[in-house]
């Protein structure tokens, strides 16, 4: 019962916020309430016994990514509200439609199947936690350690992108900007 | 020496590498003399052929690329012995009467590459072979047209490039089709066409891949209504490109023809015999009559070509010794004459700058030397007997005549439309009064220029008079062939349409 | 509790690790070099990064067909191992070309080639596994240290590049993820072989063909953007034109060849199962890429875009061979990239000599055609060389191309894909017209610039360079069989 | 009693959502929030597999699905930064220099 | 005997290639006299040839070389000196010779003296190659050989320009020289097929052993392989309706005219079928035969008519020969082949005569050639006027010149074969014949000189030309004379060659050569009626009569030249033109272009889906994506 409530209001509430983070004309809005949804997905990691991933989730989405976006937002000066032009809404909301017509679709199949040896099944009375270290530290200290790698190369990406060096250009003269040698004019039509 | 075709396929080629550092004044005295040694190869290829045996010979095979079946494989029989021949003859003679100055050297290195895939794709017993000399003769021939061409040029060449290599892809297709039943139905890959000949392919089979080889070497030939490029490619060429273009390039579609789909589809070829001649027809007498509206010469010369290869494609579906020898024969006439006709132009239009007929007229009087030489060509191109143009065009009418004497008729209305216009050429252009004040200062033909057409001139008789040193052996191959067919045809139409040739004939 | 767990070192198999430490290692020295010394030049980073990726040739050859190691998360079979050895021979021959005679921006960074041996590690943990996290992450990982390098270039268009590249490429992993989920949920799990198992018993399941359907799709919609299929192409022309060209140049086979081997994985999957929808759906869409690319292409003015295009058709004929489904199509694949390589390699060399700071010739494009017309008489061997890589690209024999194409269509008319060989072939007879373009420009027109607007950055190791794909461009003809032959053995080693 | 198609349907909702975002989003930085969205979707629905499966797999690539997200956030943002200081602005309307 | 042989034939080969070799430096007057000593000699071995044939019977055959030989076809150069072939090599030589030394005195003031010999000789030895070849293919061989040397001789002024038609019928020399060239090819187009259907069912083309298959093969055969040959015969000997380029082929040297035109090459046709006469006369082809002669015989009246009106002087004396072609057809179409081939020898003789006479006049008039221009010309020009006279006297049939003999007899068969129509036309086209000749003759040497108001100052031929006319002017006397025995001597070749009259007719040959006799003599009193006399009654040109519709359809020939220009030529370039520019141009290559457009044009257009806009990058991806999501679940859904 109490899970059945947590679900449903848990699945309004990410539903609500997440169609405020993508609808919202104000990032500020759209920011806040990305991160509460990440707070209530980790509510449903929670709900699904997961949780080690709920603490991750809560550590590093609300706690590490949305703190980057929002020192992103101001470095952006983004709080004013942004102007969109949107064209084609029609066909935005037809494609998310049928998206989620299609993967419901598929979902509501009988996916299921009691037949499943789960590889590496979780261990009654046994924490979230544990189990989780046993296999990302055995089976997956491989991925564990590219992910790693990964991190590295984005924090070098972040930091040699974001430093100053960039702003000055070895690949570009700039004054070709100004000064354009010679128009060609382009055959378009020769065969 | 028993490696000579490979000599002769890869000494152009070395010869042209080196000319990269040959110095731009002595770049033509460079190609011709390379012309000339290769001339001299195959003329020793000649003569260390053993006329009497119709088999390939000078065979050379070295595996490449064993896992698809593909390797080096080349040798020459009576058919492409004479084409090899006509090839260095042509490219020697072209290259020596050449008035071009511009970009000499880069022209000269491109003439020798061209000569390489020439002659390779005449000796290539593997059909891959085959295709990548099919292919890479395009290149430098868009490179001439290109660069040295008329104001059309760019138009021109791409149109040539890209027209036989849409041909040529689908003809690629038909061939991995073979290679892949080959395979399925001895468990080894091959390409090498004598292998093909073995198989014994179901007569759809025969049919869908005759079509597949047909595009790719109908729009080489160039047959209706593929023809298109060719009053472009030749319109823009110059002289060098629409020698080699006529003489030599033409011919690697109908010689393909007689390589590959009459004696591997013989069933699918009989049953084509019809649809053939019925564009062959199209193709001798609309294009003679096209021919007969042009207005510049070197139109005229390129239509009728496409007339004159209208008459090889009947001869080569004939079925018969005759008409095959007599079309493989009539492709090095046709080489040798629309080759000298071309050159002809390009000589008047140095000097002269238009090839327009209206330009013209009574050049006779001033260029009699030219006048004459163009006569004997007009003539030959005509088909006067005791010329080369005779014997080859006389023959597949001969041989047709038995597969459709009504066929036959009509396209015996080459002999006369092939006058019209080119009677109209020699009127226009040489006859009547001298008006054009520029024409009357016009130089006769110069030293270079009559010794290269000379040579053109002796075979132009010689072999109207005595063709029996060059018929003879491609008449051996041409009944081995046939022979070969009649045994590997599968239906009784096709039996019975394929005529052996028998030495004793019962009298009736 | 849970029990202690007991590993014995020698059943982790470490040394399948090997190649991606060294160059994940070799990435940290020249990173702890740079902290040590930030004067050094270019040229040391770029034989280090060369040394490196020696090694880890030589210790991806060393490795043994068909060993699985680590908890089996990492699989060593013929197709990792030679896409691996693709991968790092690529990298080798597209680093020198950093050594320009000018100076560009990326070069200035140490972090470029610390990121791109990183890159290198990724996609060599992306192809030696057949777990989906690995491939996940060793794809991420790899197409982070992209992107950077994309931006790196620092110019308005490399960000541009970059942005579009990386929004793409996430919505892309958004796709991927969605399919590892189906898949999960289908079979309760995410290795492959596993998943194979698995699917096998599930396939006739009543109502599931949609969850299996389902999954393909969402794979095939990432990878179809990796490999550039179309709808999925879009970003590839926009972000060759605002890499360099080296890059660029790379990007049209490295990657690639990471992608088709995890598509041959998952998608070779789905055809062993039986589900023919997947090789239809990848066969339309590579039909489509293959001639819209191709038509796109005929009207490009630039010749950097144009090769972009190029690249999209390419990779959709090779796309068709990976619907065959057959062993020869999967060497198809390899062997197309492999002689593929060597002609982009000198194109894009060619491309990148003739690289200047200025907008010369166009307001827009770093590569006109009309940069290039006339260019045989003012520098003739290298109008040689770019038209020998031209003729290459469209298949023109004996050059390098040509003998992947006839592969691939051979491969296509044996699984009985007639139709598809012929559409092949008039796909490149389309194509030959904008790669004759650019022969045109350089043969039939008129010069407009001097040599040295051509040369500009042109130094002795991109001659080099040039020189040696130039050579590998028009000898194809004698590797082709050793080519054929070891990727023949290694794929049908590992089963594909 | 909720099964494992609810998780999976609101999976399916929430990353269709994302998508929508993703397609109607002009500015990047907001566009970057619906990749989240639908990388969290995503998550939802392993970890919901993960649980009726009794299998630790979903959740460890939920896991890694984070941390892919987190590495993304921090290359994009650079990329976005560089962007900035070039265009000084996000809007992909003006992004539009390499066309045809 | 086989040297003589190859003298014959090479005699003149040599002469040529030696005249050519001078062919384009100045006038050397030695080529001529070398060319005409070398025809001169080929003349002799032939006569000797002749005269050993007449002595031994030894029919001398003789094999070249090979020349072509494919599959099963083999065809050598092979020659055959019988009784048929030396008879027309003798002539054929003799003319030559006369027409040689005549043209040395001729063209001397042209320019191109060396390269007319060289061509001259060209045409005497194709000549020589038509008639003494052995086998078909090598009567091709002269067949077009002579084609060509013809089209070289027509067209020898080639530098005169092109005139309106009516201004010159003939328009200008290339013109005719080609028009001549075409027609006959379409003509050589028949013969090859005749050719080919011999080859295909005989397995041979010697005429030997072609004739001895002849009785296997079926009529549908026979009678194509006569129709198609006689084709080729059309053409060279001008039947209708290819007749008109020999009219329009006057616009060539006299001489050439003479030789050409007149004695050898337009006999070849005739020549044909008397050579192919085992084939003539195989009860099969007897329609084709009767058709043969009926043609001939409507070509020999429809010719003399044109002559009738024709102001021309050498048009006059061309229709004559078109005429007198008609008489031989019609001997060789109802199976008189010898008599055929002996008016072929008279007319040979007299007709070189007169046309070498009235080159006499042309020269004389410095080319002027309107008989209406001239009158009287026998005061200056005496020896022509004998020479031509004499000439007219053979051709109107008046005995005892060859005309009459020879004609006569054609005449004696028509009536002989019960084909009295035949014979009638025959009978009156004899009277038109002596009535145009001496038209001609009255209008140019008697009469009122008009000549003089006009300036004209015309002199006698040299006095060597007259003396090598000579020859011609006693064999056109007397060479009736040896019809008795030229019977005899040919009678050796076979049974088909030999034609006797029927009792009944020969008992009343005497009463038919009166008839014939007594229209020429008609006609020729009313020429001179009308054209010979002077003063008072001298002839005036009547404008009003020249507006008349006979005289009008005369004069342009029955408007056949009008008609092909209109039907034939001119849709001929129509269509040509409409095939150039507008099916080639516009469809065929239309559609190629078109093609090569389309997939441009779709680049230009898809190009704009690249919109280098992010957000659209995206929604592509996304409509792919889900497109191929919906895909999927339909499909999966469904199958």
């Amino acid at each position: 019962m109490y899970e059945i409530v947590a679900f449903y209001l848990f699945s309004a509430l990410t539903i609500g916020l997440f169609l405020v983070t993508v609808m919202s004309k104000n990032i500020l809005y759209s920011m806040t309430s990305l991160a509460s949804g990440m707070v209530l997905i980790s509510g449903f990691f929670f709900i699904l016994g997961a949780d080690f991933l709920g603490v991750v989730q809560l550590i590093v989405y609300v706690g590490a990514i949305m703190a980057l976006y929002s020192f992103a937002m101001m470095f952006f000066d983004a709080t004013r509200d942004i102007k969109e032009k949107n064209t084609n809404n029609t066909l935005v909301f037809l494609l998310g439609g049928l998206t989620a017509l299609v993967l419901v679709l598929m979902f509501a199949a009988p996916i299921y199947s009691e037949n499943i040896q789960a590889l590496y099944p979780m261990h009654e009375g046994v924490g979230n936690a544990q189990d989780v270290g046993i296999v990302l530290f055995t089976k997956y200290l491989v991925p564990f350690e590219v992910a790693a790698l990964m991190l590295l190369v984005a924090m070098i990406a972040g930091i040699i992108l974001a430093g100053k060096k960039m702003d000055e250009s070895l690949t570009e003269d700039m004054s070709a900007d100004d000064e354009i040698v010679r128009e060609t004019e382009i055959e378009k039509d020769d065969k | 020496m028993e490696n000579i075709l490979s000599i002769l396929v890869f000494f152009p080629a070395v010869a042209g590498l080196l000319g990269f550092v040959i110095d731009k004044d002595s770049a033509k005295a460079y190609g011709v003399t390379v012309a000339a040694i290769e001339f001299l190869l195959s003329l020793w290829l000649w003569f260390s052929f053993d006329t009497a045996s119709a088999g390939m010979q000078f065979v050379e095979m070295i595996p490449l690329i064993p896992d698809m079946g593909i390797s080096y494989y080349v040798g020459a029989d009576g058919i492409s012995l004479f084409i090899i021949i006509m090839t260095t003859l042509m490219t020697l003679i072209g290259m020596a009467s050449m008035g071009e100055t511009k970009n000499i050297k880069n022209m000269i290195v491109t003439l020798l590459f061209l000569e390489m895939t020439m002659i390779g794709v005449f000796v290539a017993l593997d059909a891959i072979i085959f295709y990548l000399f099919w292919e890479l003769s395009l290149v430098p021939m868009l490179y001439i047209i290109g660069a040295w061409g008329g104001p059309l040029r760019v138009y021109a060449s791409i149109k040539f490039f890209l027209y036989t290599f849409t041909g040529s892809l689908i003809m690629l297709v038909g061939m991995l089709f073979v290679a892949y039943i080959y395979h399925s139905l001895t468990g080894v890959w091959s390409f090498a066409i004598t292998d093909w000949y073995a198989l014994v392919l179901p007569v759809d089979y025969q049919l869908w891949l005759f079509a597949a080889f047909f595009i790719g070497f109908a729009i080489k030939v160039p047959m209706f209504p593929f023809h298109t490029w060719i009053p472009y490619a030749h319109g823009q060429a110059p002289t060098i490109g629409s020698v080699i273009l006529a003489a030599v390039l033409l011919k690697m579609g109908t010689y393909g023809f007689v390589r590959f789909s009459l004696p591997m589809f013989p069933d699918a070829s009989v049953m084509a015999i019809t649809p053939v001649a019925v564009l062959s027809l199209i193709m001798i007498v609309y294009t003679a009559m096209i021919a007969y509206a042009q207005k510049d010469i070197k139109q005229v010369i390129a239509y009728s070509s496409v007339s004159h290869m209208g008459i090889i494609m009947l001869g080569l579906f004939a079925m018969n010794a005759e008409g095959l020898s007599g079309s493989v024969f009539q492709m090095l006439s046709h080489g040798i004459v629309s080759g000298a006709l071309f050159m002809l132009v390009g000589m008047i239009y140095e000097r002269r700058h238009t090839k327009l007929m209206s330009e013209f007229g009574g050049l006779a009087s001033v260029m009699p030397k030219f006048a004459v030489i163009f006569g004997v060509m007009l003539m030959a191109s005509v088909g006067l007997p005791l010329t080369i143009g005779f014997v080859g065009e006389f023959l597949v009418l001969l041989g047709f005549y038995q597969v459709s004497p009504i066929i036959t008729i009509i396209a015996g209305t080459s002999i006369i439309l092939g006058a019209v216009y080119m009677l109209r050429v020699m009127k226009f252009t040489f006859f009547g009064p001298l008006n054009n004040e520029e024409n009357k200062k016009l130089k006769d033909l110069n030293r270079r220029e009559t010794w290269s057409l000379i040579p053109l001139v002796a075979i132009v008789i010689w072999l109207g008079v005595y063709p029996k040193p060059v018929l003879e052996p491609i008449d051996n191959s041409v009944k081995a062939l046939l022979n070969f067919m009649d045994e590997k045809a599968l239906t009784k139409e096709a039996k019975d349409m394929i005529r052996v040739a028998k030495s004793s004939k019962e009298v009736k | 509790m849970l029990s202690p767990i007991n590993v014995s070192l020698e059943s982790l198999n470490l040394i399948t690790l090997a190649p991606m430490l060294i160059a994940v290692v070799g990435g940290l020295i020249i990173l702890v070099l740079d902290l040590l010394n930030n004067k050094l030049h270019k040229s040391l980073y770029v034989m280090l990064t060369i040394l490196v990726l020696f090694i880890d040739f030589g210790a991806v050859l060393g490795l043994n067909v068909n060993e699985r190691g680590f908890f089996d998360v990492m699989l060593i079979d013929g197709i990792s191992i030679i896409s691996q050895l693709m991968v790092i021979g690529g990298s080798m021959m597209f680093i020198p070309l950093a050594l320009t005679s000018k100076k560009f921006h990326e070069y200035s960074y140490p972090e470029f080639f610390a990121l791109f041996l990183f890159m290198i590690a990724g996609f060599q943990f992306m192809v030696a596994s057949d777990n989906l996290i690995l491939i996940f992450v060793g794809l991420e990982t790899a197409s982070l240290s992209l992107y950077t390098l994309i931006a790196l270039h620092n110019r308005a268009n490399s960000y541009e590049a970059a942005v579009k590249y990386f929004t793409m490429g996430a919505l892309a992993a958004g796709f991927f993820t969605m399919g590892s989920a189906v898949i999960y949920a289908l079979t309760g799990s995410i290795e492959l072989y596993k998943v194979a198992e698995v699917l096998a018993t599930r396939v006739n399941e009543t109502g599931l063909m949609i969850a299996i359907f389902g999954s393909s799709v969402l794979l095939l919609v990432a990878f179809a953007f990796k490999i550039s299929l179309f709808p999925f192409h879009t970003w590839v022309p926009d972000v060759y034109e605002g890499a360099s060209a080296p890059l660029a140049g790379y990007m049209s086979v490295v990657p690639k060849i990471a992608a088709f081997v995890v598509s041959i994985r998952i998608f070779g999957m789905y055809l062993d199962l039986g589900v023919e929808w997947v090789r239809w759906t990848i066969l339309i869409l590579a039909v489509i890429t293959m001639t819209l690319a191709n038509i796109m292409a005929l009207v490009q003015n630039d010749v950097k875009r144009m090769l972009a295009y190029s690249s999209i058709s390419h990779a959709g004929f090779i796309m068709a061979a990976l619907a065959l489904d057959t062993t020869e199509g999967n060497t198809s694949i390899f062997l197309y990239y492999a002689l593929f390589m060597f002609t982009n390699l000198g194109a894009f060399t060619m491309l990148w000599i003739s690289r200047h700071k200025k907008r010369i010739f166009d307001t827009r494009y770093d590569h006109p055609y009309e940069k290039f017309s006339g260019l045989v008489q003012t520098m003739p061997m290298a109008a040689v060389i770019m038209g020998i890589f031209m003729l290459s690209l469209a298949g023109v024999p004996p050059f390098s191309v040509f003998w992947g194409k006839i592969y691939v269509m051979q491969a296509a008319v044996n699984a009985g894909y007639i139709w598809l060989a012929i559409i092949m072939g008039l796909n490149s007879a389309i194509a030959a017209y904008y790669y004759l373009k650019l022969i045109v420009y350089m043969f039939l027109k008129d010069p407009v610039q001097d040599a040295e607007t051509v040369s500009y950055n042109m130094s002795r190791s991109l001659m080099v360079i040039i020189g040696f794909a130039t050579a590998a461009t028009v000898g194809a003809i004698f590797y082709v069989q050793p080519l054929i032959s070891y990727l023949y053995y290694m794929i049908s080693a590992s089963g594909y | 009693m909720i099964g494992l198609s609810h998780y999976l349907v609101i999976s399916a909702i929430l990353f269709s959502i994302g998508l929508v975002g993703v397609l109607r989003r002009r500015n990047l930085l907001m566009l970057f929030f619906a990749t989240e969205v639908m990388l969290n979707a995503v998550n939802i629905a392993f970890a919901a597999i993960s649980h009726y499966y009794n299998d630790l797999t979903g959740q460890m690539f939920a896991f890694f699905i984070i941390a892919v997200a987190a590495s993304e956030v921090a290359v994009g943002l650079g990329i976005l930064i560089v962007l900035y200081k070039k265009h000084g602005s996000l809007d992909l309307d003006d992004l539009a220099s390499m066309r045809g | 005997m086989e040297n003589l042989v190859y003298v014959a034939l090479f005699a003149p080969f040599v002469g040529s290639l030696f005249a050519a070799l001078f062919g384009m430096s100045e006038r050397r007057i030695f080529v001529g006299i070398v060319a005409s000593i070398l025809i001169g000699i080929a003349f002799l071995a032939s006569a000797t040839l002749a005269y050993n044939l007449l002595m031994t019977g030894d029919v001398v055959q003789i094999r070249m070389m090979d020349w072509i030989s494919a599959g099963d076809f083999n065809v050598s150069f092979g020659f055959v000196v019988d009784q048929i072939s030396v008879t027309m090599m003798t002539v054929v030589s003799l003319v030559s010779t006369v027409v040689h030394i005549y043209a040395i005195g001729y063209m001397d003031h042209d320019k191109s003296f060396n390269r007319f010999f060289s061509y001259l000789s060209a045409f005497v030895f194709s000549m020589m190659v038509l008639v003494m070849s052995d086998n078909f293919l090598g009567l091709f061989i002269g067949w077009e050989g002579v084609g060509v040397c013809s089209w070289l001789l027509v067209g020898f002024w080639y530098h005169k320009p092109d005139q309106a038609r009516e201004d010159n019928p003939s328009i200008s020399p290339s013109w005719a020289a080609n028009e001549a060239f075409i027609m006959n090819r379409i003509a050589d187009l028949g013969m090859l097929v005749g050719i080919f259907i011999l080859y295909w069912n005989t397995g041979s083309l010697q005429y030997d052993e072609v004739f001895a298959q002849l009785p296997y093969l079926s009529d549908a055969v026979l009678k194509g392989a006569a129709i198609a040959l006689f084709i080729g015969a059309m053409g060279k000997s001008a039947q209708f309706p290819l007749h008109t380029w020999l009219t329009d082929a006057m616009e060539g040297p006299t001489p050439v005219s003479a030789l050409i035109h007149a004695a050898t090459m337009v006999t070849a046709g005739v020549f044909l079928v008397i050579r192919a006469n085992p084939l003539y006369s195989m009860e099969a082809v007897e329609g084709v035969s009767f058709f043969i002669a009926s043609l001939g015989t409507f070509v020999a009246f429809y010719a003399a008519s044109m002559a009738l009106v024709e102001r021309d002087l050498k048009r006059i004396i061309a229709y004559s020969t078109l005429s007198q072609l008609g008489y031989m057809f019609a001997a060789a179409g109802l199976g008189a082949y010898w008599i055929a081939l002996f008016h072929l020898a008279a007319h040979a003789f007299f007709k070189a005569l007169l046309f070498l006479g009235g080159g006499n006049v042309m020269h004389a008039m410095h080319d002027e050639l309107d008989l209406f221009k001239m009158g009287n010309l026998r005061k200056e020009m005496r020896g022509t006027w004998i020479y031509m006279t004499l000439a007219s006297v053979a051709l109107a049939g008046l005995p005892p010149l060859a005309g009459f003999w020879s004609k006569d007899a054609i005449i004696e068969t028509a009536f002989n074969e019960h084909t009295y129509f035949l014979w009638g036309m025959l009978v009156l086209t004899a009277g038109m014949t002596a009535f145009y000749s001496f038209r001609q003759i009255f209008l140019s040497f008697h009469g009122e000189d008009r000549y003089t108001a006009l300036g004209f100052h015309p002199h006698e031929m040299y006095k060597f030309v007259l003396v090598a006319m000579s020859p011609l002017a006693v064999l056109a006397v007397i060479t009736g004379w040896f019809m008795g025995s030229y019977k005899a001597f040919i009678y050796k070749i076979g049974e088909s060659v030999q034609y006797e009259m029927s009792a009944h007719t020969h008992h009343l040959a005497n009463y038919l050569g009166l008839i014939v006799i007594f229209f020429a003599v008609t006609g020729i009193v009313i020429a001179y009626l009308k054209y010979a006399r002077t003063g008072e009654k001298a002839w005036k040109r009547d404008e009003e009569k020249e507006q008349g519709f006979f005289y009008k359809l005369l004069k342009n020939q029955y408007y056949v030249p009008k008609f092909y220009e209109e039907f034939i030529t001119k849709p001929y370039m129509m269509l040509s033109e409409i095939f150039w520019t507008k099916v080639d141009l516009k469809i065929v290559d239309g559609t190629v272009d078109s093609i090569a457009k389309f997939f441009y044009g779709a680049g230009d257009k898809t190009r704009s889906m690249q919109t280098g806009n992010l957000s659209n990058y995206l929604n592509w991806m996304a409509v792919g994506a889900v497109l191929l999501l919906t895909i999927a679940a339909v499909s999966a859904m469904i199958g």
